[in-house]
């Protein structure tokens, strides 16, 4: 790959920015995480097993309800679709049928938007449910990349980087199934882009489960000291 | 809610034309009026039922735009909407066209509009169901914008027009019932006449500077609401069992299978129709009924009028209102 | 035994009588010997998703198709004459009309040329008995949001073409798709709606008058869109994680574990403009790939059916039939 | 406040005005309309019931350009807690979809839709047999796809409403068929279209059970003097009568 | 006025005179007085909290307050509307606080007196009251809550037929020895104490006719003439027009007030001048029956 230096002195167009995620933040939440991604951040707390409306009362498995709130302005469409996203992805995960005629909400709050915020958001959300300590199936993990205009194919773009996007893909993969939980692509690409794509967010998917993973461990650690290690 | 006994007791009560009341029944109950108790309104009038009918109407004039939609709405090819736009009224674009707009809607430029509202005091109708109340407040609403805003409402909507295409005059009618005994519609009317007969609009008078037309309002001067007397009052009637009565009791309105409502103008003609209720009425009685209305309606104006030349010369004389006293 | 199996075997409505018969055999037999049996309709009451899984593991659904068939996509332009485009489409039950209206707005400072597409769909009480009179479903808004996001990133319509008068007045496309009967995969009957609609949409001829600010038309409507690509959208629902079935039925969406919708290009399925696959089991790669080959397929018949509409559309201008 | 639940477009945009002079003049020809009919001919109307799938009952209706669909679902337990218990009651609910007239409508419900749904509930009471289910209530959804003559629409809703729910099975007094009237001066005109709309001076609309010989609901608008309203009652119940045999035809053909 | 009044009146002994006060208004610093109805103490001094008229029974101070919705006493007679038919009672409208409540146990069932309940009483009770339904009752106690429990358990109490209701402010209406009179003029009227009062045709009942089964609890009213339809029509107006103009209303008022305004048409006798005259004369007659 040529010397392209991307809009935020990253080297390669297959690096993802740094990531980090700091937990337990919030004291009223059963479980709250914020996940940056370079310059994206958000803020995600977890409130449940707790009380349901009967409205939205089910029989034989709790009820996730999932709210996005956007750094700034009013909730559109465009939030509804990523609440449906993350709420549908993650109820395959958690294990709903322990819960029944219970609800499970998860608040999600944008602090700064640079780029692939949803996959983002979606990472906070899986933290925040581990730090609630609800049982889950598995980890489910999100990563965006885009093809430009000229095909190439970056990984975790930039806002900046977005404008300048023929197509877009954002992945979810989680780390027991061989396939995508989720996946939104928007643009014009053709079928071995896609796949390209698939591949790389497949494997981009793996370090950000790296990730949980030592932040689950680091959580297990503080929470129950030196014996967790035996 | 009524009682079986009650209802058969009325029922044949209005089949020998003896009511519960005493009236007869084509009688109303006497209808006392006032206008000009709301100082801050451009006018306003409260009408009283005996009985506990309570109707306080509310004019408030203030500049509007002609909104560019108006002709838009009138001109549209072939399409209704613009009629929508006819029954629609209140403050909707578009709000008159029924002179049409074979003159490419220069007509709808022209013009200036009537909003009407009708609410509810919670006291007055606690009895009822609120969403049953905003149904009605609803139905009543759309019919005196439909009847106030069409060409034979009375009112020259022409004249409400301050600079063509651009600026008029805006008739706020709000109906506030403060008490519910019955008849309520006819009331409503009854009040909107008097306040439209009260209501003052401040001269606008239109200068053109190198093209710009410019208007200025003197709040000291002001002019009567021109047509007020031509505004329609409205004749409900009833249909108890086999007949018709006017101006009901709450008691019997809930004996009542069926309305129908008659707006009647001093020409003697029909303004607007409307039925209401949830029986059927034959379309021989029907007729009966109209026919019936149209000369209800005649007695009605002319009375309505004598109380408000009474109160012009009140007011004349410079002898303050009761108002809430 | 066959009397029995008569009784509690579904019935579906077309090819597949014989084979589904015998999907049942054996749990009739175990149900005949206990003296007891369901009707049809019974049995689909009661355990809905077993009813759909008999079906399917017999590689035929309720209403009679092969796993991998869609149901054929009827188009018909022009249906609503008030409308500066419209179309209609029906897949099986699903029956959608989309009107497109032209209004006039300022456009953004940032943007003096560029005018506005706005699709929405609307899911109203009348089509289902899922839906309450009230704000739109979450599905409605999502499906909203997904349109739009598919035609302004594939460059659907050149917002610059729908210029009158840089940085005062520009075209507003209200792309209205109304949902009359809901039969399932309401996405795709949308959208092929939204990009015949669009096709089908005529402007009138537009002048700006400086002096009075206003926008003037002709009052016939004749000059067309200028519409780069042709979308076909394409959804498979996925059956207890495994079984992929095309075009799902309002009746089968309710059981899937997941959907795949793509958004094809109807002159080269190697393009796509969308994919959109939101939670549920996963979907394994090379299940993505062959819904993908499947999808191309689709994606010539309804480039077929749409140009049946155009020929039938230009014969008759205002059609119309539900 | 703009609408955060549907896709918006610009803040504010308007429908286009048209080229001055280029609408021509409106004639009215009591002898031969615009389409070809005297003023006492209906537009050949054409419906079908059981439309919808999932609803109990539907129907479809066609007259001219003017197209409505209907669906009815119910009856089923009422929403509504504080209902007298003894009868049942309807839910109607009129919208006019946002491409069915000259000006796009908004989603949203506006007055005269709010109105239309209450005269729909007005003028299909009297025919349904709400003694007969307590507690529960049947849904009328009404949906215009195209309109031409806001009064038209109205009549047409209401005939394609009746017809929904004799095809959902609810049991009815008798069938309710409506019909609208416009008037140019003394000439009363039946079914007036959009443009005659446009350059009427009123108009009436009838609801009609003609087995029953009741009038269900009556709403007229314009000025008009007794006479020529009573000619009009006349002339649409004679059209209601007609609009019912073809009703009748269109719920045989469904069976 | 001064508050310094009011106490010096309310402490003089023989003082007569109406006072009326306000809520806050102090009514006596006197703490040899005891806290009544419509009264609060603050700092030692009693403090009014109603507006209306003070009462005073020896040393218990309360204030009558000059409109209220009927509070009732037992024993009292009431005229109320039946609003719901629930398990095993009726709740009725009596223009109270809380609506009444009759229970299926306090009623007199068709089949005699002694007739035991059963089960299928339970399930046919709208066919005795439905929804809707007027009724005469007498307040038999009070549940915990403050709701009146009545009784229909007499031969005189039960469905009101025939005949229709009037509504007055409950407050004035008198406390008499029957209030169910048979006016001269041949109507019955039945003065509920909690305003409502329901004027009908008189129907004598004989003893046979009130041990047919359904003769408690039929809906049928009598044929009633117009001439008596008027007569009805003329004593509600007669009562209507007392209670405009404030005026207590007992059987002898009615009476007066009925021959007041008898040279008027029925439907004139609530107009404001006529309805002020005929009350004026009614209670010029009242006073001079009285003095005599």
């Amino acid at each position: 790959m040529s010397a392209r230096i991307r809009s935020d002195q990253r080297k390669l167009p297959s690096e993802m920015r740094p990531f980090y995620c700091s937990s337990a933040l919030l004291s009223r939440s059963d479980g709250s995480v914020r996940f940056k991604s370079g310059d994206s951040s958000v803020l995600c707390s977890v409130f449940g097993p707790m009380e349901v409306k009967i409205r939205d009362e089910k029989l034989d498995k709790a009820t996730v309800e999932v709210v996005f709130k956007a750094a700034a302005g009013n909730s559109t469409t465009k939030e509804r679709l990523y609440e449906r996203v993350i709420r549908e992805t993650l109820e395959a995960s958690i294990l709903t049928a322990l819960h029944p005629r219970s609800a499970i909400r998860i608040t999600l709050q944008v602090l700064t938007d640079d780029g692939g915020i949803l996959s983002t958001a979606l990472n906070a959300a899986t933290l925040a449910l581990v730090d609630a300590g609800i049982a889950l199936r598995s980890l489910p993990a999100g990563v965006t990349c885009m093809i430009d205009q000229e095909g190439v194919l970056l990984l975790d773009p930039t806002i900046l980087e977005l404008e300048a996007a023929r197509s877009t893909h954002m992945f979810v993969f989680d780390n027991i199934s061989d396939g995508a939980l989720s996946n939104i692509s928007t643009g014009s690409f053709s079928m071995d882009e896609y796949t390209s794509c698939y591949d790389t967010c497949f494997s981009a998917v793996a370090a950000v489960q790296q990730l949980f993973r030592s932040s689950v461990e680091g959580k297990v650690r503080r929470e129950h000291g030196p014996e967790a290690d035996a | 809610m009524i009682s079986v006994s009650e209802r058969d007791y009325i029922t044949k009560g209005v089949d020998r034309s003896v009511r519960a009341d005493g009236r007869a029944r084509l009688d109303f109950r006497d209808l006392n009026l006032e206008t000009g108790m709301i100082t801050q309104a451009s006018g306003s009038c409260r009408v009283t039922l005996e009985g506990g009918t309570d109707v306080l109407v509310g004019v408030k004039v203030e500049v509007g735009s002609i909104e560019p939609d108006a002709e838009a709405a009138a001109d549209a090819d072939d399409i209704d909407d613009d009629g929508g736009a006819r029954t629609a009224g209140g403050g909707g674009p578009g709000t008159d066209d029924t002179t049409g707009s074979s003159g490419g809607g220069t007509h709808a430029r022209n013009r200036g509009r009537i909003s009407c509202t009708v609410a509810c005091s919670p006291s007055a109708t606690r009895v009822f169901d609120p969403r049953d109340v905003e149904s009605m407040c609803n139905e009543y609403s759309q019919l005196l914008n439909r009847v106030l805003n069409s060409a034979h409402g009375g009112v020259d909507l022409a004249a409400l027009c301050i600079v063509p295409g651009s600026t008029c005059w805006v008739l706020n009618v709000d109906a506030l019932v403060l008490d519910y005994g019955g008849g309520l519609l006819d009331a409503i009317f009854a009040a909107t006449r008097g306040a439209l007969h009260n209501t003052r609009i401040p001269r606008a008078t239109v200068e053109q500077t190198d093209g710009r037309v410019e208007f200025e309002i003197e709040d000291e001067e002001t002019e009567i609401v021109a047509g007020w007397e031509d505004v329609p009052l409205t004749v409900s009637m009833s249909k108890i069992g086999y007949r018709h009565i006017v101006d009901p009791t709450p008691l019997e309105e809930l004996c009542s299978s069926a309305r129908l409502t008659v707006a009647v103008n001093r020409r003697g003609n029909l303004c607007a129709l409307q039925k209401g209720g949830e029986g059927g009425i034959e379309p021989s009685l029907l007729a009966e009924m109209v026919q019936t209305a149209k000369q209800l309606g005649q007695t009605l104006l002319s009375r309505h009028d004598t109380l408000l030349a009474a109160e012009a010369r009140r007011i004349a004389k410079g002898v303050d209102p009761t108002g809430f006293r | 035994m066959a009397p029995a199996a008569a009784a509690a075997a579904p019935t579906p409505a077309g090819n597949g009588t014989s084979v589904s018969a015998m999907a049942v055999d054996g749990d009739v037999a175990a149900a005949a010997s206990q003296g007891f049996s369901l009707d049809p309709d019974t049995f689909q009451k009661i355990h809905p998703a077993e009813f759909h899984r008999r079906f399917l593991s017999q590689g035929v659904r309720a209403d009679g198709r092969p796993l991998q068939k869609f149901r054929k996509a009827k188009i018909s332009l022009g249906p609503v004459s008030t409308a500066n485009g419209s179309a209609m489409v029906r897949l099986g039950d699903t029956t959608i009309i989309c009107g497109v209206k032209a209004e006039v707005a300022e456009p953004k400072p940032a943007a003096p040329r560029s005018g506005f597409i706005v699709p929405n769909l609307d899911l109203p009480p009348l089509c289902s008995p899922n839906y309450r009179p009230g704000p739109p479903s979450e599905l409605a808004q999502t499906v909203s949001e997904y349109m739009d996001q598919v035609i302004k990133s594939c460059d659907l319509v050149n917002p610059e073409t729908l210029c009158i008068e840089p940085g005062h007045a520009v075209w507003v496309l209200y792309v209205d798709i109304v949902c009359l009967n809901h039969g399932g995969n309401v996405v795709d009957a949308a959208m092929i709606a939204l990009a015949a609609a669009l096709k089908h949409t005529r402007l009138p001829q537009a002048t700006y008058y400086e002096t009075e600010s206003t926008v003037r038309v002709t009052d016939t409507f004749t000059i067309p869109l200028s519409v780069k690509r042709t979308l076909v959208p394409v959804t498979f629902g996925v059956f207890d994680a495994a079984v992929v079935i095309a075009d799902p039925t309002a009746e089968e969406e309710a059981h899937l574990s997941t959907t795949l919708t793509y958004v094809l290009d109807a002159e080269n399925g190697e393009a796509a403009y969308g994919v959109l696959k939101s939670g549920g089991s996963a979907v394994p790669r090379d299940m993505l790939v062959a819904c993908w080959d499947d999808a191309r397929k689709r994606a010539v018949d309804v480039v077929a059916a749409l140009a049946e509409a155009e020929q039938a559309g230009n014969r008759r201008p205002d059609v119309a039939a539900v | 406040m703009s609408d955060r639940k549907r896709v918006t477009g610009p803040e504010k945009s308007v429908a286009p005005l048209l080229e001055t002079g280029s609408v021509p003049a409106f004639i009215f020809n009591p002898d031969r309309r615009h389409d070809g009919r005297d003023v006492n001919h209906l537009r050949p109307v054409f419906m079908k019931s059981g439309v919808v799938r999932q609803a109990n009952g539907s129907a479809y209706l066609e007259a001219g350009k003017l197209k409505v669909a209907c669906a009815v679902y119910g009856p089923r337990q009422n929403q509504r807690t504080k209902i007298s218990a003894t009868k049942g009651s309807l839910g109607c609910d009129f919208k006019f979809s946002p491409f069915s007239g000259g000006r796009r409508r908004s989603y949203m419900k506006d007055e005269q839709e709010r109105e239309y749904s209450l005269v729909l509930e007005q003028a299909l009471s009297p025919a349904v047999r709400l003694d007969l289910i307590p507690k529960s209530t049947v849904d009328i959804f009404v949906q215009v796809l195209e309109s031409d003559g806001s009064a038209a629409c109205l009549a047409a809703a209401i005939t394609c409403a009746s017809l929904a729910l004799a095809d959902a099975g609810i049991e009815m007094l008798d069938a309710v068929a409506a019909c609208s009237a416009g008037y140019f001066e003394s000439t009363v005109c039946l079914d007036p279209t959009g443009e005659e709309e446009a350059h009427e001076g009123g108009s009436l609309v009838l609801s009609y059970m003609p087995s029953l010989n009741e009038v269900t609901h009556v709403i007229q608008s314009g000025e008009t003097s007794t006479a020529t309203t009573v000619k009009a009652l006349e002339l649409c119940v004679d059209a209601c009568s007609q609009i019912h045999a073809v009703m009748q035809q269109s719920l045989i053909a469904n069976v | 006025m001064d508050q310094d009044d009011i106490e010096m009146e309310i402490d003089g002994e023989d003082s007569l005179d109406i006072h009326v006060v306000t809520p806050g208004e102090v009514v006596t610093r006197d703490s040899a007085f005891m806290r009544g109805h419509g009264t609060y103490t603050e700092d030692e001094t009693l403090v009014a909290s109603l507006a209306g008229v003070v009462d005073r029974v020896n040393k218990l101070i309360s204030i009558k307050p000059l409109r209220t919705r009927y509070n009732g006493e037992i024993g009292d007679v009431v005229v109320g509307r039946i609003t719901e038919v629930a398990q095993k009672r009726w709740k009725v409208d009596m223009n109270a606080r809380q609506d009444g409540v009759l229970l299926l146990s306090s009623v007199n069932l068709p089949g005699g007196v002694q007739r035991r309940k059963n089960e299928s009483d339970e399930l046919q009770m709208r066919t005795f009251f439905a929804e809707g339904d007027m009724l005469s009752a007498e307040v038999q106690a009070f549940f915990q809550d403050g709701a009146a429990s009545l009784h229909t358990r007499s031969i005189k109490y039960g469905k009101l037929r025939n005949g229709s209701l009037v509504t007055v402010p409950s407050a004035l209406i008198k406390r008499t020895k029957s209030h169910f009179v048979t006016l001269p003029c041949g109507v019955d009227v039945i003065l509920g104490l909690n305003g409502y009062i329901w004027v009908a045709k008189h129907v004598p009942i004989s003893p046979e006719q009130a041990n047919q089964p359904d003769a408690l609890y039929h809906n049928d009213n009598e044929p009633i003439a117009d001439q008596e339809r008027e007569i009805i029509a003329r004593v509600s107006n007669t009562i209507l027009a007392l209670a405009k103009h404030n005026n207590f209303i007992n059987d002898t008022m009615i009476v007066y007030a009925y021959e007041a305004g008898s040279s008027h048409r029925v439907k004139d006798i609530l107009k404001p001048d006529i309805s002020q005259e005929i009350v004026q004369t009614a209670r010029a007659q009242f006073q001079e029956a009285q003095q005599h």
